[in-house]
């Protein structure tokens, strides 16, 4: 059914399955969670879940940036700040949420600004208790930053390098800005302790379930945007202007304006990713803005294979993988492992794991439509035409 | 001295500098609606900043621009003048190389061009059409799905100029369009401008002299940012001048 | 080409698994597992490696001792390699599926309260071995490092009594430790009639390495003609470039001592000791100490580690006492069962290693002697002072006005980490 | 016991002017061996004020060793005794001759304890024992420290000591002292309205502080005369502090070029983004602990000369792993700018956990030679002496730097393959290994960087990582492919930064700075140095 109405909306078959594949996901994980017996083999345990979950919100916001990198050309090197900014205001209604349940029982402040003696809460920590309000900002800020960000960066002509560096400096400021304490968002230990959402307890397996669902959910909704974006005459728009962004100019567009799109749609991508995390982690703190992370984010992408959308997903599914079995198995050596697996996809697998299978594939098919195109040639030059003869 | 009026491009006095390096100097240079002109001159003689002037990706220091005798292009950007009308082909073709040649052609036909219009642009049937007719006219029918990256030099010269009259502009300015090509193609491609030179107003800049000379049209020299001589191919190529500069003794 | 990556990739993956199972195997079904959770990597491996160590010798001599409940401990070790929500899901890890009996890990605050609610929904047991800010009691928690009562206010009143400090500056990396700290300890001096403009605070970014401005601030401030101490809570690596400064800009202890809370031999191993003779810190153990349990497991540290070069700190200590009190409690309750250990945990008593012993408390904290060192030129303490008897660590605050009639107590009837006696109520969680 | 300190200094100070020789009560043995006694840090103060009454320059060695911590009891005899060395056995040496007497295990000695308290007031006695000391530069010193220190007791000795003054130097110093003294003391109305104004001229940081102290209990005509003496004071001092933001500034900026510069090879010159140029400064900061290390245990002597020694293997280590970099992983990647960017990444980790596996994760200790060691002033301006080395460091690797790049025959060869690869290859040059040859050049710079960054900042696997974003920072401000512009782009925000802290605080000011560099890469997208010209746009 679902399969039908994407296809009916042009969208390719290999993406439909990604979106069947990712949804049926999310109905199952939390079924064989919650009905199955613990014993039972194909039972997937509580911190299976989370740790599921967390990868989604992850692949989401790998996907966030294949947007703008993959086929826009922006290589951004601060989209942790838009992600953890979606987690902020999240964390921020998650805090209203505990009421008068934090250890010092004040109906209205956070924990942490009671023991730093704050006499009231600041003005913008306001109407976070409201789920819809929260919601909003989620979008709204990202994106918001984004749109001014790009809107001076892209005008400016900032491009490759620099664009990259001056993301990286967002962030990094951003960071230091969070880990103040005067800043009234916990400083270095962020926002955290939370209780419930939405009324619901957010340790209750069921609610980590409906987690879950939530972050798959949110994942096919941003598969779904991107293959419409990037299928679209927008889309091809977007790899022009990535890949000589002067001649779409001369040809009357504003390439600037097609970057900035899709830097705040990502951006708000990245805000909602944060947003689903941060509940299934259970905190979210400055560390999140450090550039280090938005680096790791370009690295799912690049291992994943960029340009592509089922790319990132896989990335960070197995990147993130390889971080959680790695830093169990073999503490000492994890970091070795992900360096190096930076190293060898950089120069062997410069298009990543899917953008290689899909060459190889693209290859036979190109191969097959050379030869019938000198076929054609020959055809051709047998019977001249005569050039614009009509 | 020419009156704008009746101009489809009208350049005076325009002086550009880099770094001191003075790349163009108190340049004239008009064109008539519905001309094509060709510009051949050494290299450095300001050809190529002659044209990122005229489209707006350079700005001149002095001296004035303008486009069908009224419009200021020095007061427009690149966008804005192609819009306005104003078509370009580069000295190395640049094509969009992941792209389909259709996918390419179909970036450069005429429709709005702001990004919620082509966000919500969808692919009709006119436009179809059009992108076949070019394909037709560029003689890259049987490419029409591949990739531009694979496409020959030649191949790609033509695509480009397929984008610029999927693009219709009032006037198109052509850099260098038979550089890397056979002698075959060369004549075609001469034949191909001559074609469009009958419904649009055109500038070549070309170091091939055999396919000036199939152009059959006025020359115009460059010469250190300046004109150095002005008039049918024969009268150029018999100033001496231009001989000491540029056809060389 | 890739054919062949492919096959050394196969090959790698399953020498791996392979190790990872052989690891799975030699698990007998008789052992009692604990949790290490300590980074290994990223910013936080520099303190926290240490601990690993420590907790493995540990283990292993428990082992030699016949093990606990005659089973034998088994430690399982992971990496949340310096990432606070990383910290939850590693802790999530070790009790969901590893099912250990107890956790001894975290340094920095933030990787506590991240693995905070994981240890509260999954009924685990997480030994907690730094100094930290207080202002916390939770029910699956023992706080094994010292309360700000039992380090902070200690050193100040040996800096006012002994060395006639007047003049104050709180010096501090911005996290919640050194704020709360700073926030006690100005209420304390204005208690004891210090006045405002005789105390400056100031705080820096983690990793601070540009001092000359703020020690030149510190040198102005301190010649006011009143005796002057700089009281610092900066964090980690930012200690190294401060003392440095400290020393190049001439500022010595007896002209302003500087006591510090988070650099103990550690630390001090990464500095040239020589100008920096006479600052303080303030502790709860230095390798100094002399004791003969003390040289016994010094002696077994440098035996275990085959350094002897290496040092012990405090935090080191800390899980000694920490899992000293454990393996009692299991033995007590005779299961390794989180509530049953709870139970049984308050009122235990082990030796420390400054020649004591250290009681655990209802409020989940211990008792502590608090020492005042001196650094010395071979990068060690030498104790100048310390209190008479020991220290109960105070969760809650005298000091901060909210925290003042908050009290914890986790035994049976009141089992309450935040019961206020203003309204006699649990503030939180718990009986209503 | 914190009167005891200024009034046997007291004694002290006229004793010795007198000439008094010591004591006949108890000879100087004696007391100095009652430290053994000494159960308390109340007990040791006095044997020191007992000795300090002694008035003899010959106890200032005992009082000396003491408060370094060298002076040990013999358990076996209760010797008192000065140590020297380190290790398991000492050579101990008689307090009062000087003379070694022989060795001692470790374990037959015990330390005699100090504190700050004595330490504090055994330099107030042996400064007293100076101001008659027969070396000029001994009196001023106690003058000095007299001037730092006032106290109204000591009035009468300083007196007495500038009647018998000649070097008019040190005599100034004495005035300035006598005046300090004088403004703490009960003397007369007149006698202070003339301190004050030989305090003002002072016109220190101590003269302020002593004239503030001072405001509280003067009246009338006195207190106008103070508070003008404090406006004027004040004045001075923030000109000075001026001074002092600007050398700090210039000392961070100095810094951030060192650890940029080769940035500014490997990024702006060859355009690869060298996520591990961090590493690059780390692996020469561990260069430089190892060559200690090795200096330490096997030739103690040529410890002053250990950052000379460092600096051409750290040069060596760097660059022959960024040599190594280029050909394994940099040249597969040329055109590829941001893919270099997550491979060196990935290098970045490895170098990482690589240092952390073989010399531990925790900090490794770094000396610094003598001649780096403390401060000197200028005015009222402190200067470090590692800092300056620092800056005249920087300046040097800059200049030449500058020279290799302009004037020798690689440097143009270099400039060649990066304006134009092709035409340099044509003509013969063999591009790849001028690649990997600036590579290394960049990476061996960085390693330079590191033997300096070693005497201000921790020696440890993450040392690289806290200078990586402020080196792109600095390069990217500057303008790529100009070391001048790396020269300018980091004294410039060296300086901003250490103008807005003392406003805004050391993270507000670095926020504002990087606000400040994103705003203005949006004016000028190349760079503070950018070159101009018709860049042909890909």
């Amino acid at each position: 059914m679902i399969s039908g109405y994407l296809a009916r909306n042009g969208l390719e078959g290999r993406i439909i399955a990604t979106i069947v594949l990712i949804l049926a996901a999310g109905v199952a994980v939390p079924v064989s969670n919650l009905v199955l017996d613990p014993s039972h083999p194909l039972h997937v345990p509580t911190y299976i879940v989370a740790l599921l979950g967390k990868y989604l919100t992850y692949a989401l916001l790998a996907l966030a940036l294949d947007l703008v990198w993959g086929f826009c050309g922006i290589l951004s090197l601060g989209h942790g700040a838009f992600f953890a900014l979606g987690g902020y205001a999240m964390g921020m209604y998650l805090m209203r949420q505990i009421g008068t349940r934090g250890v010092y029982g004040n109906p209205v402040m956070p924990d942490f600004m009671v023991f730093l003696n704050w006499k009231e809460l600041p003005w913008y920590w306001h109407g976070f208790d409201q789920f819809w309000f929260a919601m909003v900002m989620v979008a709204l800020v990202p994106g918001m930053l984004a749109f001014v960000f790009g809107w001076f960066a892209f005008r400016s002509r900032v491009t490759g390098v620099y664009l990259s560096i001056i993301t990286q400096a967002m962030t990094y400021a951003l960071m230091l800005a969070f880990f103040r304490n005067d800043m009234g968002f916990g400083g270095n230990n962020g926002l955290t302790d939370f209780k419930d959402i939405l009324g619901f307890d957010v340790q209750a397996d069921t609610t980590r379930a409906a987690l879950f669902a939530a972050s798959a959910v949110a994942l096919a909704i941003g598969v779904i945007i991107t293959a419409r974006i990037t299928g679209s005459h927008f889309g091809k728009l977007m790899i022009a202007s990535r890949d000589a962004e002067s001649r779409t100019r001369f040809l009357g567009y504003r390439p600037e304006m097609v970057k900035l799109f899709a830097f705040t749609v990502s951006a708000v991508m990245a805000g909602v990713a944060g947003a689903l995390y941060v509940p299934q982690v259970g905190i979210i703190n400055p560390g999140e803005f450090a550039p280090a992370n938005s680096i790791e984010v370009v690295v799912w992408t690049a291992v994943g294979g960029r340009g592509t959308i089922i790319g990132p997903i896989i990335g960070a599914l197995l990147v993130n993988g390889g971080k959680s079995w790695f830093t169990g198995v073999l503490p000492e050596f994890w970091l070795f492992a992900l360096g190096g697996l930076f190293v060898f996809v950089t120069l062997f697998l410069p298009k990543g794991i899917v953008g290689t299978l899909q060459d190889h594939i693209g290859r036979r098919r190109e191969k097959r439509q050379a030869e019938k195109a000198e076929e054609a040639e020959a055809a051709s030059a047998a019977e001249p035409t005569p050039v614009g003869a009509e | 001295m020419v009156e704008r009026a009746g101009t489809i491009l009208y350049l005076d006095g325009v002086s550009v500098a880099f770094d001191g390096f003075k790349a163009i100097q108190n340049l004239s240079f008009v064109l008539k609606r519905g001309e094509m002109r060709a510009i051949i001159g050494p290299n450095g003689a300001g050809k190529t900043t002659m044209m990122d002037i005229v489209t707006g990706k350079t700005r001149p220091d002095e001296g004035d621009v303008y486009f069908n005798g009224t419009i200021d292009l020095t007061r427009h950007d690149e966008a804005d003048i192609a819009t306005l009308g104003i078509g370009r082909k580069f000295q190395k073709p640049t094509v969009f190389e992941s792209l389909t040649v259709a996918d390419n052609l179909s970036l450069a036909l005429a429709a709005p061009r702001d990004v919620f219009s082509v966000l919500f642009a969808r692919e009709s049937s006119g436009r179809a059409r059009r992108i076949d007719e070019i394909l037709e006219i560029v003689r890259l029918g049987h490419r029409r799905e591949h990739v531009a990256a694979n496409l020959s030099h030649g191949q790609k010269q033509w695509l480009e100029i397929g984008m610029l009259l999927a693009q219709d502009p009032k006037l198109l300015l052509v850099d260098e369009p038979v550089a890397g090509m056979t002698d075959a193609e060369t004549e075609e491609t001469a034949r191909l401008l001559r074609e469009i030179a009958a419904t649009h107003s055109v500038v070549v800049v070309e170091h091939d002299m055999h396919f000036v000379r199939e152009l059959d049209v006025k020359v115009t020299c460059l010469h250190e940012g300046s004109v150095l001589s002005e008039g049918s191919l024969d009268h150029v190529s018999s100033d001496k001048r231009v001989i000491e500069v540029y056809l060389g003794r | 080409m890739t054919g062949h990556h492919r096959k050394t990739s196969v090959a790698a993956l399953s020498a791996a698994l392979a190790m990872s199972f052989a690891v799975g195997t030699a698990k007998a079904e008789d052992t009692i597992k604990v949790g290490i959770l300590h980074s290994l990597s990223g910013t936080m491996a520099i303190s926290e490696t240490t601990l690993k160590d420590a907790m493995l010798m540990l283990i292993e001599e428990q082992n030699k001792k016949g093990g606990v409940l005659g089973k034998k401990l088994e430690a399982v070790v992971v990496d949340p390699a310096s990432d606070w929500p990383l910290f939850a899901e590693k802790a999530r890890e070790l009790i969901e599926k590893d099912k250990v009996a107890a956790v001894f890990g975290c340094w920095t605050s933030v990787s506590r309260k991240s693995v905070l609610p994981v240890f509260e929904e999954l009924n685990g047991l997480l030994f907690y071995p730094v100094q930290y800010e207080g202002e916390e009691s939770q029910r699956n928690v023992f706080y094994t490092g010292a309360a700000p009562n039992q380090q902070a206010v200690p050193a100040v009143d040996y800096l006012m009594d002994v060395e006639g400090v007047e003049r104050w500056v709180l010096a501090g990396t911005d996290y919640v430790y050194p704020r709360t700290t700073n926030k006690i300890l100005e209420a304390y001096l204005q208690s004891k009639g210090v006045a405002p403009e005789d105390i400056m605070i100031n705080y820096t970014p983690f990793g601070h390495s540009d001092w000359q401005t703020i020690v030149a601030d510190i040198k102005t401030f301190g010649s006011a003609g009143k005796k002057t101490a700089v009281v610092s809570t900066i964090n980690g690596d930012a200690n190294v470039p401060f003392y440095k400064e400290l020393a190049n800009q001439g500022i010595k202890a007896e002209d302003i001592p500087v006591v510090a809370f988070s650099v103990g031999e550690e630390e001090l191993a990464g500095l040239d000791t020589a100008p920096l003779v006479g600052h303080l810190a303030a502790w709860n153990y230095f390798q100094s100490v002399d004791t003969d349990a003390n040289a016994e497991f010094i002696d077994a540290w440098h035996a275990f580690i085959g350094d002897e070069s290496r040092v012990t700190n405090d935090p080191m200590e800390a899980h000694f006492i920490g899992f000293n009190m454990w393996v009692e409690a299991v033995e007590k309750a005779g299961t390794t069962d989180p509530d049953a250990v709870i139970d049984s945990i308050v009122g235990v008593s082990v030796p420390n290693l400054t020649g004591g012993y250290s009681a655990m408390m209802p409020n989940h904290h211990i008792t502590k002697p608090v020492l005042i060192g001196e650094i010395q030129e071979d990068g060690q303490f030498e104790v100048v002072w310390e209190t008479s008897g020991l220290v109960v660590g105070d969760e809650w605050s005298d000091y901060l006005p909210d925290s003042r009639p908050l009290i914890a107590d986790w035994r049976a009837p009141m089992s309450c980490g935040n019961f206020n006696t203003e309204t006699g109520k649990c503030g939180g969680k718990g009986v209503d | 016991m914190r009167l005891a300190g200024p009034l046997t200094f007291a004694v002290a100070i006229i004793l010795s002017l007198a000439g008094v020789a010591h004591s006949q009560e108890k000879p100087l043995r004696e007391i100095v061996n009652s430290f053994a006694e000494a159960r308390n840090f109340n007990q040791t103060e006095e044997i020191v004020a007992e000795l300090g009454a002694t008035g003899d320059p010959a106890v200032v060695p005992v009082l000396r060793a003491l408060s370094e911590g060298d002076l040990h009891v013999r358990k076996s005899d209760n010797q008192v005794f000065i140590v020297s060395g380190r290790g398991k056995t000492l050579t101990i040496i008689d307090p009062l001759t000087g003379e070694m007497v022989g060795e001692e295990g470790k374990r037959a000695l015990s330390k005699i304890r100090v504190n700050n308290g004595l330490r504090r007031l055994i330099r107030d006695t042996i400064g007293g024992l100076a101001l008659g000391s027969p070396d000029p530069a001994a009196r001023l010193r106690a003058a000095r420290t007299l001037i730092s220190n006032p106290d109204a007791s000591s009035l009468p000795a300083i007196e007495a000591a500038l009647e018998k003054e000649t070097d008019p130097e040190v005599a100034a110093g004495m005035m300035r002292a006598r005046a300090a003294a004088i403004l703490v003391s009960e003397r007369p109305d007149a006698e202070k309205s003339e301190a004050i104004t030989a305090v003002a001229a002072i016109s220190t940081q101590d003269a302020l502080s002593l004239l503030l102290g001072f405001r509280g209990q003067a009246t009338g005509e006195l207190r106008e005369q103070v508070d003008r003496a404090i406006a004027r004071v004040e004045r001075v001092q923030s000109y000075w502090a001026m001074a002092q933001n600007v050398w700090y500034g210039l000392s961070l900026g100095s810094v951030l070029l060192l650890a940029a510069i080769g940035l500014a090879i490997t990024f702006g010159v060859m355009g690869v983004i060298n996520m591990a140029h961090g590493e690059m400064v780390m692996i020469g900061a561990y260069v430089t602990f190892v060559v200690q290390e090795i200096i330490r245990t096997s030739a103690p002597w040529l410890f002053d000369w250990s950052l000379a020694i460092a600096l051409p293997l750290a040069f060596l280590t760097a660059g022959a792993i960024g040599y190594a970099l280029e050909r394994g992983i940099i040249r597969f990647l040329y055109g590829r700018p941001l893919e270099t960017l997550l491979a060196t990444w990935g290098v970045s980790l490895i170098l990482q956990q690589a240092v952390r596996t073989i010399f531990g994760p925790t900090n490794r200790e770094v000396g610094s030679p003598s001649w780096m060691s403390g401060a000197f002033e200028i005015g009222q301006l402190t200067i470090t002496w590692n800092r300056l080395y620092i800056v005249l460091f920087a300046l040097a690797v800059f200049a030449v730097l500058l020279f290799v790049l302009n004037r020798t025959s690689f440097g143009l060869q270099m400039r060649a393959v990066t304006q134009n690869r092709r035409m340099a290859a044509a003509m013969g040059i063999r591009t790849p290994r001028v690649d990997a040859m600036t590579f290394a050049l960049g990476s061996g710079v960085a390693g330079l960087a590191g033997v300096a960054l070693s005497q201000i900042d921790n020696v440890s696997p993450n040392l690289g990582q806290g200078y990586i974003i402020d080196s792109f920072m600095v390069v990217v401000f500057g303008g790529v492919g100009n070391l001048w512009g790396t020269f300018v782009g980091a004294l410039t925000l060296g300086i901003a930064n250490k103008f807005l802290e003392p406003y805004a605080g050391a993270v507000l000011g670095k926020i504002l700075v990087l606000v400040f560099i994103i705003l203005f890469i949006q004016k000028r997208p190349r760079g503070l140095f950018a070159l101009k010209g018709r860049a042909v746009e890909a």
